[in-house]
């Protein structure tokens, strides 16, 4: 049963395409084939607006808007890829970078992961930000996966998953700013979770190489999400 | 609906849980009263365990990531015991710029403790606030809970070294 | 509580304080009792009952009375005259002095702009009434306009009087507070809530602490009238757990006013309830933010939510919510007894009303002041402020906390209002204002700021998490005489990433001081950094 | 003076392998040496960074004080810097000590797991930076080639187009990693 959803025009990019009421700028730019970088979004999950890769220029505001939360309008006049745009986002790659330690070359996920990839989409050769190198653990206690905080980018996507999807919430974020880290139960080693199901959902949502599975080597580490889209859908088919 | 939900029982017999069981239960156990919780908490027993965690979070029925959560990301909870006496430096800015960071480098000096931390001996739990409101009266510092304006590094160390000796005395 | 009720209590309490020949009133608020104001009422009360005079002269404990600095302070209502640095060994003095000349060596003289330039409105009752006392409220009008709009007045019509007044939001950025009403009005939902932001963060702001410690009761008609006006039978004040005091007048005052019937069901034998509960908050600047703030009182880690929809919408548990801070509240109760008009006519064009700064740093007279819009900084700062201390120089004065800027001395003949501040790179903010003379270091400060950022920032966007950080270690590196000319275009080009790509106000605002004192004082970051000197004297050169 | 380029390439803290995937270039190494001379080269014996050099190719991190004295000699004596590889560009693998700082390091690796004479050795070794970083930290660099190591394909393009004297677009070519 779906109540009758209205149809609004807007301007993408100087095209003009039709959109449900109940979409956002993302979802209609992506069905438009209109590339929206983001790390903290995915289909299926709760969007947070936290990693302002999708900021795009909205017509008649002042501030920059995310596409991912942002619900379209009639008459909407949207950029998405000025050239401001563009440098704002090769910047916050690089502070993603510069923020932990992700190096590429010795990482499970090399060539499988979202920020690398991103990175050479947007055209990041170097980081021009200060490295902070912070000292941050590595948690194998698990028997299947690890959590490698260096690699963590806190787009919150496991938490989310975790809460949304499998309705566990062993994970969540602790202290803020600078120092947050995600975290299972009470800041205890992941292995010794009493409520972690093991499902590796968290796992293969993860954009990066901090989450991934035990016994990989350099490179081997790919995500499968096919699940999230399929699992969404049942549970919609439910109500 | 379900009713075989079953309250869990305090920790322990200590009284004090009764005051934690009052504010959960005023709010109807409800999990928005988290933080209400979480402040009995602190009040009566001078800083989060992980027991209290556990114990709130099962009544209130929160999930433990998320009450850690919200108990690190408030620095006003602490996990830690407090020290016997505590020093809070104000340093607002009224109070920064009338000098509060002389006074939190003139007591890392004296007593080898950073702003969060408590000394060895567990005599002494150093804090430093975002501004108690006392900005008139700058550099304002809190001794176990008695604001005390227009303060000097020297009248700082004075009241601390009182701590420190008196206790000293009255243990020999 | 019916007006006739209301208006009977208000004449009893007056009578019963009138047969009092002597009015003693001691300050309480946070700041004198921090100079141990209790032992100097307990001592004046001791004396007047030694002298057998407790049916002529009542020693009253009353809120803030101004000038902090000059604490415990003392008046006589009779006379106005006030006391300064009063101890209990001079209790006696005060009392035998009643009826004759002041003690002057204790006088604080009223004479002077601090008192005659300061306009009150939020603050007419500081230091005149008890603030743990119902009655006493009441017999200053207390709860009038409250019932006043119950009985006379539609929703639509309170709504219309604060929109005639002009009055916009008191914790920073300004925002009409009659739209945002009309807009919680409008907005679709049975159940709406009130809440009154009192999480006072700003570091050098005292303002909504000294309001509610002073005058608690004007805070929840405040509400209570803003609940009936938008439909909310619900209130919410989110106080700061730093905040002892004020919390404890407020449990007193929704106590008193729910025994009063002046809270709870059916007010005044209206259809309109209305209850008041507190939240504590526990130390996280961000929830000042709106959004941080709702999801803080739901309970959860207080980080904010992109916007819109707004609170105004969509608010806490999804219901719309009207989130007003403290000092806006207290401006509500006057403007319903006078009327919008009368408000509109203090202030200017499009700043209306009085602003309360808690005036601090380097000026001679500090502590809480009220002054009309429009003033110039230059006759706060050296009208009312008295200049500065110890034959220094002005250097600049700092407002809007870490969200503000460092306004220099070209700019003092500019009138306070909302406008005009953000055109020379500060905000109005909450309220605090800090003087700064040669002896600060304009790098020191926005390093300071900036490090306040970096800790408050909640961590959930990128820009403000990692930018605030690499912001600060920057200046830290400059204030360290280790920087290069590079390092400063960095900053300034973080500076413009976190403002622009931020979620929320903390890091939209967060570059501001940097910017500021970049637009007036660059020549300082210069000294740093090309000749490795702190102007000011005030850093450490590690080089 | 030839009217060839001045090509120098210059090993830091790295593990030489970007030197030998230019050496991978194989056969079309010939092609770059028809056009350009290589002035200085861990390949090649020359004691003595030459002035005058138009392109230098830089693999490695900057880790130690004589590395930074080098790098900077190096930008002083060269027209186009580029960063070749990761540990040039991001101070890669030689940037995983960094959280630990240098103490501890050199006691890992000279007594902790010293099977022989555990000793942290004093002489002989130029001290360590306190963070290993990469090239651009230090001295301005015009080029980037990132890659783990870049490939012989991509470093051809590359050096091609720089002897050619034209500045690469590598967006499309190269990534960290």
């Amino acid at each position: 049963m779906r109540q009758s959803v209205r149809v609004k025009t807007l301007k993408i990019d100087d095209r003009d395409v039709g959109a449900r009421e109940d979409q956002t700028l993302l979802e209609v730019c992506r069905e438009n084939g209109i590339f929206i970088p983001a790390l903290c979004h995915l289909d299926g999950l709760t969007p947070v607006g936290a990693c302002r890769l999708c900021l795009v220029e909205v017509k008649g505001q002042r501030r920059l808007l995310p596409a991912c939360v942002t619900r379209v309008e009639e008459g909407m006049e949207v950029n998405t890829a000025t050239e401001r745009l563009k440098k704002y986002r090769r910047q916050i790659l690089e502070l993603f970078f510069s923020e932990r330690n992700h190096i590429c070359s010795v990482c499970v996920s090399n060539g499988h992961c979202e920020l690398q990839s991103l990175a050479q989409q947007l055209g990041v050769d170097h980081v021009h930000f200060p490295y902070r190198y912070p000292r941050l653990p590595v948690d194998a206690s698990h028997d299947r996966f690890v959590i490698d905080h260096n690699r963590c980018i806190l787009c919150t996507r496991c938490v989310r998953v975790c809460d949304e999807i499998e309705g566990a919430h062993t994970w969540d974020v602790m202290g803020r700013g600078i120092n947050a880290r995600v975290i299972t139960d009470l800041n205890k080693p992941w292995g010794e979770s009493e409520s972690c199901t093991s499902c590796g959902k968290c796992v293969h949502v993860c954009p990066t190489g901090a989450l991934v599975e035990k016994g990989r080597s350099v490179a081997e580490m790919a995500k499968r999400r096919q699940f999230l889209p399929y699992l969404t859908l049942m549970r919609e088919g439910k109500q | 609906m379900r009713t075989d939900f079953v309250n869990p029982s305090p920790p322990s017999e200590d009284k004090r849980w009764r005051l934690v069981d009052a504010t959960m239960r005023r709010h109807g156990r409800q999990s928005h009263a988290l933080i209400e919780s979480l402040h009995t908490v602190q009040e009566s027993f001078g800083y989060l365990d992980e027991e209290a965690l556990r114990y709130v979070a099962a009544v209130l029925r929160v999930p433990l990531s998320h009450v850690y959560g919200v108990a690190t990301f408030y620095h006003f909870f602490t996990l830690k015991p407090p020290g016997e006496h505590t020093c809070v430096v104000c340093t607002g800015t009224a109070c920064y710029i009338k000098g509060a960071a002389s006074i939190l480098s003139a007591i890392a000096q004296a007593e080898g403790v950073k702003p969060g931390e408590t000394t060895k001996d567990g005599k002494l739990s150093l804090l430093s606030a975002r501004c108690l409101g006392s900005c008139g009266l700058a550099p304002a510092v809190v001794f176990d809970g008695e604001v005390v304006g227009k303060m000097t590094p020297s009248l700082v160390l004075e009241r601390i070294r009182g701590w420190t000796s008196r206790d000293g005395r009255g243990t020999a | 509580m019916t007006v006739e009720e209301l208006h009977d209590i208000a004449m009893s309490e007056r009578e019963a304080q009138g047969e009092y020949l002597h009015h003693i009133h001691v300050c309480m608020a946070a700041g004198c009792l921090s100079s141990r104001s209790d032992k100097v009422k307990e001592a004046l009360e001791a004396e007047v009952k030694r002298c057998n005079g407790e049916k002529k002269c009542l020693v009253k404990g009353v809120g803030c009375m101004g000038p902090c600095a000059a604490g415990p302070l003392v008046s006589v209502a009779e006379t106005g005259t006030m006391y300064r640095g009063v101890t209990p060994e001079d209790a006696a003095d005060i009392v035998q002095s009643l009826g004759k000349e002041p003690v002057s060596r204790l006088v604080y003289p009223t004479d002077t702009p601090f008192t005659q330039r300061q306009v009150k409105v939020v603050l007419e009752n500081s230091g005149k009434i008890d603030p743990e006392r119902i009655e006493d409220y009441i017999a200053a009008d207390g709860y009038s306009a409250l019932l006043q709009a119950l009985t006379s007045m539609t929703p639509a019509e309170v709504i219309e009087q604060i929109v005639r007044s002009g009055l916009r939001g008191r914790g920073g950025a300004g925002f009409p507070t009659g739209l945002k009403w009309t807009t919680v009005a409008k907005a679709n939902g049975g159940r709406k809530f009130v809440i009154c932001n009192a999480d006072e963060g700003d570091p050098g702001a005292f303002m909504d602490r000294s309001v509610l410690e002073s005058d608690p009761h004007r805070v929840l008609e405040g509400m209570a009238i803003a609940g009936y006006a938008v439909g909310a039978s619900q209130g919410y004040i989110y106080v700061r757990a730093e905040y002892p005091l004020a919390i404890k007048r407020l449990r007193t005052a929704i106590r008193q006013a729910e025994r009063q019937g002046l809270l709870g069901n059916n007010i005044s034998d209206t259809q309109f309830s209305f209850h008041v509960d507190l939240r504590l908050g526990a130390g996280a600047f961000v929830c000042g933010e709106e959004t941080a703030l709702i999801a803080s009182i739901e309970g959860k880690r207080g980080t904010p939510r992109p916007r819109p929809p707004f609170p105004a919408e969509s608010g806490l548990w999804g219901d719309p919510t009207l989130i007003n801070n403290v000092e806006t509240f207290a401006n509500v109760p006057p403007i319903i007894r006078n009327g919008g008009e009368w408000f509109a006519r203090i202030g200017t064009e499009k700043s209306k009303g009085t602003k309360v700064f808690a005036l601090a740093g380097r000026v001679v007279n500090t502590g809480l002041i009220e002054v009309p819009m429009g003033i110039t900084l230059r006759e706060i700062v050296y009208d009312i402020g008295g200049g500065v201390p110890d034959g220094r120089q002005f250097k600049a004065v700092q407002t809007g906390g870490p969200s503000g800027g460092c306004i220099p001395e070209q700019h003092l003949d500019m009138p306070v209002d909302y406008e005009s501040l953000v055109q020379v790179g500060s905000i109005m903010g909450s309220g605090g204002m800090i003087v700064m003379d040669e002896t600060s270091c304009m790098v020191d400060v926005a390093r300071y700021f900036m490090e306040f950022c970096m800790t408050e920032s909640c961590g959930k966007c990128i820009p403000c998490r990692v930018g605030t950080a690499h912001m600060f270690d920057l200046l830290t590196k400059i204030s360290e005489g280790r920087a290069t000319a590079d390092d400063l275009a960095l900053l300034e080009e973080l500076c413009d990433l976190v403002q622009n790509t931020s979620l929320c106000g903390l890091g939209i605002t967060a570059p501001n001081p940097v910017l500021s004192t970049l637009r007036y004082f660059r020549d300082e970051y210069l000294a740093h950094i090309t000749e490795r000197t702190c102007p000011a004297g005030a850093c450490q050169m590690r080089r | 003076m030839s009217e060839k380029v001045r090509l120098a390439t210059v090993w830091l803290d790295g593990c030489s392998g970007c030197h030998m995937s230019f050496l991978d270039m194989d056969e079309r190494l010939l092609e770059i040496l028809s056009k350009a001379d290589i002035v200085y080269s861990p390949l090649v014996d020359f004691k003595e960074y030459p002035d005058g050099v138009d392109v230098a190719l830089v693999e490695g991190a900057v880790s130690s004080e004589e590395d930074e004295r080098k790098i900077r000699t190096i930008r002083e004596k060269t027209k186009i810097l580029v960063s070749l590889g990761d540990c040039a560009v991001t101070a890669n693998v030689p940037s995983m000590r960094n959280p630990f700082g240098v103490d501890a390091i050199l006691q890992r690796a000279y007594v902790e797991n010293a099977t022989v004479q555990p000793q942290i050795p004093a002489a002989d070794l130029p001290p360590l930076l306190p963070r290993s970083r990469p090239i651009h930290e230090f001295v301005k660099v015009d080029v980037f080639i990132p890659g783990c190591p870049p490939s012989a394909d991509t470093i051809y393009f590359a050096v091609s187009e720089l002897v050619a004297g034209r500045i690469p677009d590598l967006s499309a070519r190269a990534r960290f990693g």
